[in-house]
């Protein structure tokens, strides 16, 4: 056994250590995603629960259609302003502890549609993602790959101490305001608690 | 040998209980075989799910869950736990106090069937002499657990989801009750041991089981329609028919109250799987006499599990009715012909032992469905069509 | 199938005073149109679907098209009286100058229309009517009660042009939110300041995070400072 | 007291409810431990696809529901009867079976008279 | 008179007095299924098993689902704003209480002379159908009669506007 | 109660082919419902209002929008070559007759000729994405139906194969982004055309599979035959098209009518349904398929050698002369047209599609009213719309 | 105190909460069920007097109660039908209101 | 006859189901980590840039002429070109990207910049596990991570390089014979642009 995790189990106890561990891994292995499809990505998304990939192998193939129900919200395509209340309106209404993936270029940063006056430009800016793929729209090999990349980070998840999941933490945020469809444009444009400004310029230096 | 494996459970239960003092012998004796039941039939659910999601996968030519564990095997438990640690969430206009007690309600009503069912030879927990009314008046309950949660969600999707299984199930019901009279008129008794005592003959081998009469098989056909429905499977899933109604009564549920709805659907499947087959497939009797060897049990289960596949197949192959053709064919297919077979079977008894019995009651039946079959699909104009093309 | 100029020559026949104008088009597609007066379009449109020679029947796309103001500087020849001085004595004469001058040609919105014949399967006969400007007139009779197809695409145009169609039975919003105010199919119509942060920093990019730096420090100046500290409390990691 | 076959049923229910209460009550302290619940005004609003809930849910329904209620009413009481009739039957001569078809029979007329009027026509 | 009497009894007279005192229909109507529950169960204690269970399927299974359909038919599971009680209530209430008062006066009077407990009949269901088919054929058939016209009764009044659309 | 958005209705003027309307009975109240945006049967973001008297529709009020990406504005922005993959994104499962339909309008707005190699490619391209749409929109609309995803399963299962042969050609498996103007992007290789023979010799099979599978079946039968009438008149006034369209009953399939590409050199049937329900329409995609592979059959049997571009088309630079063209194909889903007008400079000036799953969508009330809630559902699935296309 | 007392009790309180219930509730859903209660008590008396009673091998109270059972059923079917149709004519189903409009 | 329709869609179920246990027609499904579906030549993802020799600083065949950057459609690439030239693979001086990224949480693969790419600089990759956490770290990938060799290239599309190869040399030799002609006139000239077929990337 490793020296580090000797001290770690010390300090919290082997009890915990093997909730910790059955938590997460109940939790990994039973990710039931939302049956929430916006665009063209949802095409690749149900192309990965189909046949050739089947997604059930990981036992994620029970999709729910109400969000009380689902553990993984998958942004497949592209947000619209006219859609993104709703989309947050659903991440509020899912139980915690809930993970996001962004599928596809348009669910990060709007991708090829970023330039149009009714498109989002990246669903993190009101509500916490968890794993981003690139792609237009990614492969569905690669939606499992990130499937696999949040199980790894579910993982790597702490019951206890400081570095433990905001579902965990009392006095972490809960509750991700709606954006209001106002008279030109979003309002506010950003949930500053989950997007802060990464960068004042456009540079990267 | 043979015959203590066929009732190795009650020795094992008589042993165990041997340990203790004679004054507590029986009531240990109940709690053990209670215990059987609460452990064993979840179990049988944590496996059903498994097998359910592997047989799907098959069907649709793909492998299923076969990470978690061993061939996913332990998917259950994975979900279990997931659910177990989900937040619970109750709307703030919903009703708490019976948004609680519906999913609770719903497993009680069903874990309750499971004491009248015989699993085996002397494996019973109660055998009553009004068993069959007892299991009816225990279904009877679920109907209304079901409409306490949707209603108590407040939720429109639920209510609606509530409303249509609450309809869906009363009619089935009916059916369900008409459809086993006709096995108690024949074997005299609502005592479900008593049923099963009666198939437990052999002819030339084969057994009397009523599936292998004309009134038993049409009313074994009657019955499995009714329980699909009653047990809201495809088929018959309209409540939680998601394409309309989201989730149906449980939209609003969430966690662990979220899988006891999951579970009690099961388990009402097993249930009523189990009272077909004991009604109509010989409960743990042997299909063939030179099987009586085999304990009885494994044959309970076995039935049991074939019924489940049967369910799972019917999930994977049809689409859904649509509420109204669900009413229509229970008002007017399903019970007419169950009433119908009731005649039948009477008629049976009155026509003597003879071969006369079984064309006549035959020829009733088969007419009786053609003859209905087609006014049903004339009358709904519906049938094959044929098609023109341009030039 | 009836050239252009037969069928503008059928409509005056039918429609009196109907003022359909032919619009060449110079594009290898040949597609020529048929500019409508608003006042007598749905006669026309009527006589267009119910003719039994044309039986344009299928409305098949009707979109908008916005002809912005322009500004043109042209040429212009101006007569002026010069006066002169030849041989000594000053003489008034016109002369013909060149001078540039600018001005502004009111633009306008239009509509077109693509018809066809599912009868006759013939087509396309293009159809199109201008507003008066782009501002306060821009009011099109709608020709959804001719073709139900209509129906969407005029509110589509409504939505996004800004052209009100009258006699449309349902002029809603499309596809933007009913509170949102602006037609931003426009050509003038100016994005929402939405920028947040791209990373690829194209010189527009760069533009807009200066305009957008500007609007957020008048607006942060009030609302405080901006909790920041990078991506770490981003994903509940 | 142990041979009554209702204390079994007793000791079945008691373990049923505990099976359902059981997880429950172990969800909630999990939530106590180490989940704590996050309720908000978003989330324990009404699911509506996503939408702000308009309007009641608990809302006036149809009669075709009670329609479909009384004919089962009346049949189910009907069952009450069939069934003892049923467990006798073995041993009935046919005077006593025409009786029971009258019975039934008499049922039979109500439930045709409610197809020939439409009630079971779902609406 | 066992300590399963009192617990029945009390679970029946907390059902039945939740059912008339709730404030919101639907819980009245759970609250009634609970009643009868509760009386099933005291059936089942008189050794009445065929009787309690048939109440249980009865009254459980058709009855409350009856109720509970005709209170959302009537939307009337909103609570009114004005009282749920009638603004009679007090006299109903003293007539009641009267009522109570004369029988239990009247119960605990002949309380004396009322027979004790004996040996629990075995009451088969074949023997009820035996008796149903023979010495109660006759009430059997009303029976048939009344259910047959209380169902197109009911189905009239119920129905009665669906008609008139049509 | 308030219909809000529905009262409107009442002023609709005169000759307005207007829906019937259905009055409530009075009995038991109106419900109002959202079916959407987040609905598990509307594809992703769409919604409709829908007013219930008991289970029955007398309202619906399709909300559209959700996924507007400004598709047109962002294409007045960009070159006509950019927005070919943007034409990809619009009907997002058929993305190679997108593309042709673009390509068709920039090739009659610049007069450009194709390579015969090119027509040939554009037509298997184009049936094979007509199989697979047809495929994939019968098996979501059992899906709707309730049936497990089974008949989807088998659908995805042979539209994989036919990914499988996108992305062998054109690099991707749905953005294949492959014609241009003047031909297509790369020449298919003889393996690549060994290949789609082999799978076009599968097709007819699974179109036999999912036949014994659905077509006698009498649950989908009693579903959906008699339910989302829609009249040919009316169809053809509110410009429904497509397989709708056929039906319906009206015979009018662009490939025949305009001629386009080669179709001339192939034998094929237009099939067309005499109730003009759902049923009608799964029927006619199910023909259209079998019809399809007759195509496909023929093509890979002709398909001729030569270049696959015209050889004066231009990639960078691309400036058509002034003017303006309509295009138009039969896409799966219907008649899917291209308008242009070209002002001489680098970007088109006006940049239209014509999307058939918008207009399609234009008589679902008329459809729905008077049916079932569960029948929304499955008549929404008929008309076989992709979002990306609706809202564009 | 004999069993049956107890028996005869219940069933006593029972008739008098239905009866309070019949007698003061507005709505008349609710004044139903409080008759339900009186003829539930009803049943438990003929049960308890037959399970008491001299002969209980001849059942005349169980078949009673049976009978009873499927009469009380049959009455609630018709007495909410009513309920459901004064609704649609009074749109209330509060029978003050009713009294009032009547009155 | 009622549920003969049934029966046949059962009994083609059955088929689907049994046969999933015996035929790889019925059993589609790869395994996705472990097992792959036959890489496609074809396929594209995300666009890289190509380097001659090994070393990705000098060998880059990028002389950033910004063309692809202009025509990308959702302008995902940004360029920055050299103040001052470098030596490119063969020695000739070249200008070179200061700074190249691709925003590939943009990108589209639309395969426009490989198409419009004078210099055969920048190819489609075929790999897609890309998916991070970390948004503009994992996805904006600079001219470090955005280079890969020509090996590498081979690798992913075989005919496609060698096509791409030959046409490389065969204007190089024609760029050597002007270079020589030019050293002739003493006129030196940079970049020269080796037209190619207009049919695009094979």
């Amino acid at each position: 056994m490793e020296e580090g995790l000797k001290i770690e189990l010390g300090k919290q106890g082997v009890f915990v250590t093997t909730i910790e561990e059955l938590y997460n891994w109940g939790r990994r292995s039973s990710i039931w995603p939302m049956q929430f499809g916006l665009a063209c990505c949802a095409i690749e998304m149900i192309a990965t629960t189909m046949a050739r990939y089947d997604l059930a192998r990981f036992g994620a193939e029970v999709f729910r259609p109400s969000p009380r129900q689902a553990d993984l919200m998958i942004i497949s395509g592209t947000v619209t302003k006219k859609m993104a209340p709703q989309v947050v309106r659903l991440y509020n209404q899912m139980a915690e502890p809930k993970y996001v993936i962004a599928m596809g270029a348009c669910a990060i940063s709007g991708g090829p549609f970023k330039q149009g006056y009714n498109v989002l430009k990246g669903i993190d800016r009101y509500i916490p993602v968890d794993v981003h793929i690139p792609g237009c729209p990614p492969r569905p090999e690669a939606l499992i790959q990130a499937f696999m990349t949040l199980q790894k980070k579910i993982d790597g998840q702490n019951l206890t101490g400081e570095g433990r999941p905001r579902h965990l933490d009392a006095e972490a945020q809960g509750e991700f305001p709606v954006p209001v469809q106002g008279e030109h444009d979003l309002e506010p444009s950003s949930n500053r608690l989950v997007w802060p400004l990464p960068m004042k310029t456009g540079i990267r230096d | 040998m043979l015959e203590t494996l066929d009732q190795v459970f009650v020795l094992l239960q008589h042993w165990l209980v041997g340990f203790l003092p004679a004054v507590l012998q029986p009531v240990a004796g109940v709690l053990l075989s209670v215990v059987v039941i609460i452990v064993l039939f979840p179990a049988l659910f944590a496996l059903t799910t498994v097998l359910e999601r592997k047989g799907l996968g098959r069907i649709q030519n793909r492998i299923g869950p076969n990470r978690v564990g061993p061939f996913g095997i332990l998917q259950p438990v994975a979900d279990g736990i997931k659910s177990l640690t989900k937040e619970d969430i109750v709307p703030l206009s919903a009703d708490a106090a019976v948004h609680f007690l519906a999913p609770v309600l719903l497993v009680v009503a069903v874990f309750m069937g499971f004491a009248v069912l015989p699993m085996g030879r002397n494996m019973v927990l109660v055998d009553m002499d009004a068993g069959l009314l007892f299991f009816f008046a225990m279904g009877a309950s679920t109907e209304l657990s079901v409409f306490m949660a949707g209603w108590s969600s407040r939720n429109k999707y639920s209510l609606l989801g509530a409303m249509r299984a609450v309809a869906q199930m009363i009619s089935y019901e009916v059916v369900l009750l008409m459809s086993s009279v006709a096995v108690v008129m024949i074997s005299g008794s609502l005592s479900l041991t008593k049923i099963v005592e009666a198939q437990n003959q052999y002819t030339w081998g084969l057994p009397h089981w009523y599936i292998f009469t004309p009134w038993g098989l049409a009313g074994f056909v009657m019955f499995a329609i009714a329980a699909t429905a009653e047990t809201n499977r495809s088929p018959f899933d309209l409540p939680e028919g998601e394409s309309e109604l989201v989730a149906g009564y449980h939209t609003e549920y969430s966690g662990f109250k979220f899988a006891l709805f999951f579970l009690g659907e099961y388990l009402a499947m097993f249930s009523i799987s189990g009272l077909g087959t004991t009604l109509f497939l010989g409960g743990w009797s042997a299909p063939f006499s030179f099987l009586g060897w085999v304990p009885s049990w494994i044959w309970f289960f076995s039935k049991l599990l074939l019924s489940i596949c049967v369910f799972i197949w019917l999930r994977g192959t049809l689409p859904r009715l649509r509420q109204d053709q669900l009413m229509n064919f229970a008002w007017k297919f399903v019970l007419p012909m169950t009433l119908l077979n009731l005649m039948v079977t009477a008629l049976w008894r009155f026509l003597g032992e003879g071969w006369e019995r079984w064309v006549f009651c035959s020829a009733i039946l088969m007419l009786a469905y053609v003859a209905m079959g087609r006014i049903g699909m004339r009358s709904g104009h519906i049938g094959p069509r044929r098609y023109r093309y341009a030039e | 199938m009836k050239t252009i100029e037969e069928i503008k020559a059928a409509i005056e026949a039918a429609v009196p005073g109907a003022g359909v104008e032919v619009v060449p088009n110079a594009s290898p597609s040949g597609q020529h149109s048929l500019r409508l007066e608003p006042s007598h379009a749905f006669e026309v449109a009527k006589f267009l679907r119910d003719d039994a020679e044309l039986a344009l029947d299928f409305l098949s796309n009707a979109t908008g098209v916005d002809w912005p103001d322009k500004e043109v500087t042209e040429k212009v020849k101006v007569k002026r009286l010069v006066t002169k001085t030849v041989d000594g004595v000053e003489q008034s004469a016109e002369e013909t100058v060149e001078e540039s001058r600018k001005r502004v040609e009111p633009g306008c919105l239009e509509v077109v229309y693509h018809l066809f014949s599912m009868a006759k399967k013939h087509g396309p006969v293009v159809l199109r009517m201008k507003t008066v400007n782009r501002t306060d007139n821009v009011e099109l009779p709608s020709l959804t009660p001719v073709w139900r197809s209509a129906e969407l695409q005029e509110r589509e145009i409504f939505d996004l042009f800004g052209i009100v169609f009258t006699g449309h039975p349902d002029l809603r919003r499309l596809l933007m939110w009913d509170a949102f105010k602006d037609h931003p199919m426009r050509r003038d119509y100016v994005d929402p300041d939405d920028y947040e942060y791209e990373p690829t920093a194209h010189e527009q990019v760069l533009a807009r995070a200066a305009a957008h730096t500007a609007g957020e420090q008048i607006a942060g100046a009030s609302a405080g400072a901006i909790p920041g500290g990078g991506q770490e409390g981003i994903g509940g990691k | 007291m142990a041979s009554n076959p209702y204390f079994s049923l007793a000791v079945l229910f008691v373990a049923a409810l505990g099976f359902g209460l059981a997880p429950l009550g172990l969800a909630k302290l999990w939530g106590m431990v180490f989940s704590p619940p996050k309720p908000n005004a978003i989330k324990n609003s009404i699911y509506e696809c996503g939408l702000e809930s308009k309007g009641d849910a608990w809302m006036q329904f149809r009669s075709a529901y009670y329609l479909y209620a009384i004919i089962f009413l009346i049949f189910d009481v009907e069952a009450v009867f069939l069934l003892p009739f049923a467990v006798a039957f073995t041993g009935l001569g046919v005077a006593a079976c025409v009786s029971m078809l009258v019975f039934v029979l008499l049922l039979i007329e109500g439930l045709a008279w409610a197809w020939a009027k439409g009630v079971l026509t779902w609406a | 008179m066992s300590f399963v009497f009192y617990i029945l009894a009390a679970l029946t007279v907390a059902g039945s007095l939740a059912a008339v005192l709730l404030k919101n229909t639907v819980h009245c109507a759970l609250a009634l299924t609970v009643a009868f529950l509760g009386l099933a169960l005291l059936f089942l204690d008189l050794d009445a098993q065929f009787a309690g269970f048939a109440q249980i399927l009865v009254y459980i299974g058709a009855v409350a689902i009856l109720v509970v359909f005709a209170i959302l038919l009537t939307r009337g599971s909103e609570t009114p704003k004005d009282g749920v009680f009638s603004h009679t209530w007090l006299v109903g209430l003293v007539i009641a209480a009267a009522v109570f008062a004369v029988l239990g006066w009247a119960v605990l009077g002949s309380a004396r002379v009322l027979p004790h407990e004996t040996a629990a009949p075995v009451v088969t269901v074949r023997d009820i159908g035996v008796a149903l088919i023979g010495r109660y054929i006759l009430p059997l058939e009303i029976v048939a009669i009344l259910l047959t016209s209380a169902m197109i009764g009911a189905v009239i009044v119920a129905m009665h506007d669906k008609e008139g659309a049509k | 109660m308030s219909l809000s958005g529905l009262e409107k209705e009442k002023d609709r003027p005169e000759g307005w082919n207007r829906p019937r309307l259905i009055e409530p009975d009075g009995e038991g109240e109106l419900l109002e419902i959202a079916m959407g945006p987040h609905h598990p049967s509307t594809h992703g973001g769409f919604r409709m209002d829908v007013a219930l008297d008991g289970e029955r529709v007398i309202r619906l009020k399709p909300v559209f929008g959700y996924l507007h990406r400004n598709h047109e504005k962002i294409a007045e922005g960009i070159g006509y070559l950019g927005s070919m993959p943007y034409t990809d994104r619009l009907d997002y499962i058929c993305s190679l007759t997108n593309n042709w339909a673009y390509a068709l309008a920039v090739e009659k707005l610049t007069g450009q000729e194709v390579p015969e190699r090119a027509e040939y490619l554009r037509v298997i391209l184009g049936e094979l994405t007509r199989v697979q749409n047809h495929a994939s929109s019968i098996g979501f609309l059992i899906q709707e139906m309730g049936a497990s995803g089974t008949p989807l399963m088998y659908a995805f299962r042979e539209r994989e194969k036919i990914l499988d042969l996108f992305e062998g050609l054109t690099g991707s498996r749905m953005m294949c982004n492959y014609m241009r103007f003047g031909g297509c992007r790369v020449d298919a290789p003889e393996a690549w055309l060994t290949a789609a023979r082999k799978v076009v010799a599968g097709l007819p099979g699974f179109v036999d599979e999912v036949d014994r599978l659905l077509t006698g079946n009498e649950i989908l039968m009693a579903r959906t035959q008699g339910v989302g009438v829609l009249p040919p008149e009316l169809a053809v006034n509110a410009g429904v098209t497509g397989p709708m369209l056929r039906a319906s009953g009206v015979n009018y399939d662009i490939r025949k009518v305009d001629h386009y590409g080669i179709y001339d050199r192939f034998n094929f049937r237009v099939p067309l349904g005499d109730h003009w329900d759902v049923y009608d329409r799964y029927m006619i995609r199910m023909l259209e398929m079998r019809e399809s592979i007759s195509i496909l059959e023929q093509a890979l049997k002709d398909i001729p050698a030569g270049p696959v571009m015209d050889a004066k088309a231009k990639i960078r630079g691309f400036r058509p002369k002034p003017g303006e063209a309509y295009g138009r194909i039969e896409a799966p889903k219907g008649e899917l047209g291209f308008y242009l007008i070209s002002d001489g400079g680098p970007n088109p000036y006006r940049y239209r599609v014509r999307p058939p799953s918008l207009i399609n969508l234009t008589v679902l009330e008329d459809m729905c009213l008077g049916s079932d809630v569960a029948d929304v559902v499955l008549i929404f699935g008929s008309v076989d719309i992709v979002l990306g296309e609706v809202d564009r | 105190m004999t069993p049956l007392t107890g028996f005869l009790l219940v069933a006593a309180l029972l008739f008098s909460i239905g009866l309070a219930g019949a007698l003061t509730r507005r709505n008349a859903i609710l004044v139903l069920i409080g008759i339900e209660l009186m003829l539930n008590s009803a049943n438990l008396n003929l049960i308890a007097f037959w399970r008491y009673g001299p002969h209980p091998e001849r059942l005349t109270g169980m078949m009673f109660a049976i009978f009873s059972i499927a009469v009380a059923a049959a009455e609630a079917a018709v007495g909410l039908g009513l309920v459901i149709q004064i609704h649609r004519h009074a749109h209330t189903t509060d029978l003050d209101a009713i009294n009032r409009m009547k009155g | 006859m009622l549920g003969e329709g049934i029966l046949k869609g059962l009994a083609e179920t059955a088929k689907n189901f049994a046969g999933s246990f015996v035929s790889a027609e019925r059993m589609t499904t790869v395994e996705y980590p472990e097992e792959r579906i036959a890489p496609i030549e074809a396929a594209r993802v995300f666009p890289f840039l190509v380097y001659d020799g090994t070393d990705w600083e000098s060998g880059m065949r990028c002389v950033a002429c910004q063309i692809c950057e202009k025509e990308c459609p959702p302008k995902c690439i940004y360029i920055e070109k050299s103040k001052d030239k470098k030596p490119d693979a063969i020695g000739k001086p070249q200008f070179y990207p200061a700074k190249f990224d691709v925003d590939i949480a943009v990108c589209m693969s639309c395969q426009i910049c490989v198409e419009v790419c004078p210099f055969e600089a920048i190819k489609m990759d075929t790999e897609f596990e890309l998916s991070t956490d970390d948004r503009f770290g994992g996805l904006l990938l600079d001219r470090e991570e955005l280079s890969k060799s020509n090996e590498y290239y081979h690798q992913i599309h075989p005919t496609e390089a060698a096509v791409v190869d030959a046409r490389l040399t065969e204007g190089r030799a024609k760029a050597d014979a002007k270079t020589t002609a030019a050293a002739i006139t003493g006129a030196i000239r940079g970049a020269e642009i080796p037209k190619r077929p207009a049919e695009g990337g094979d």
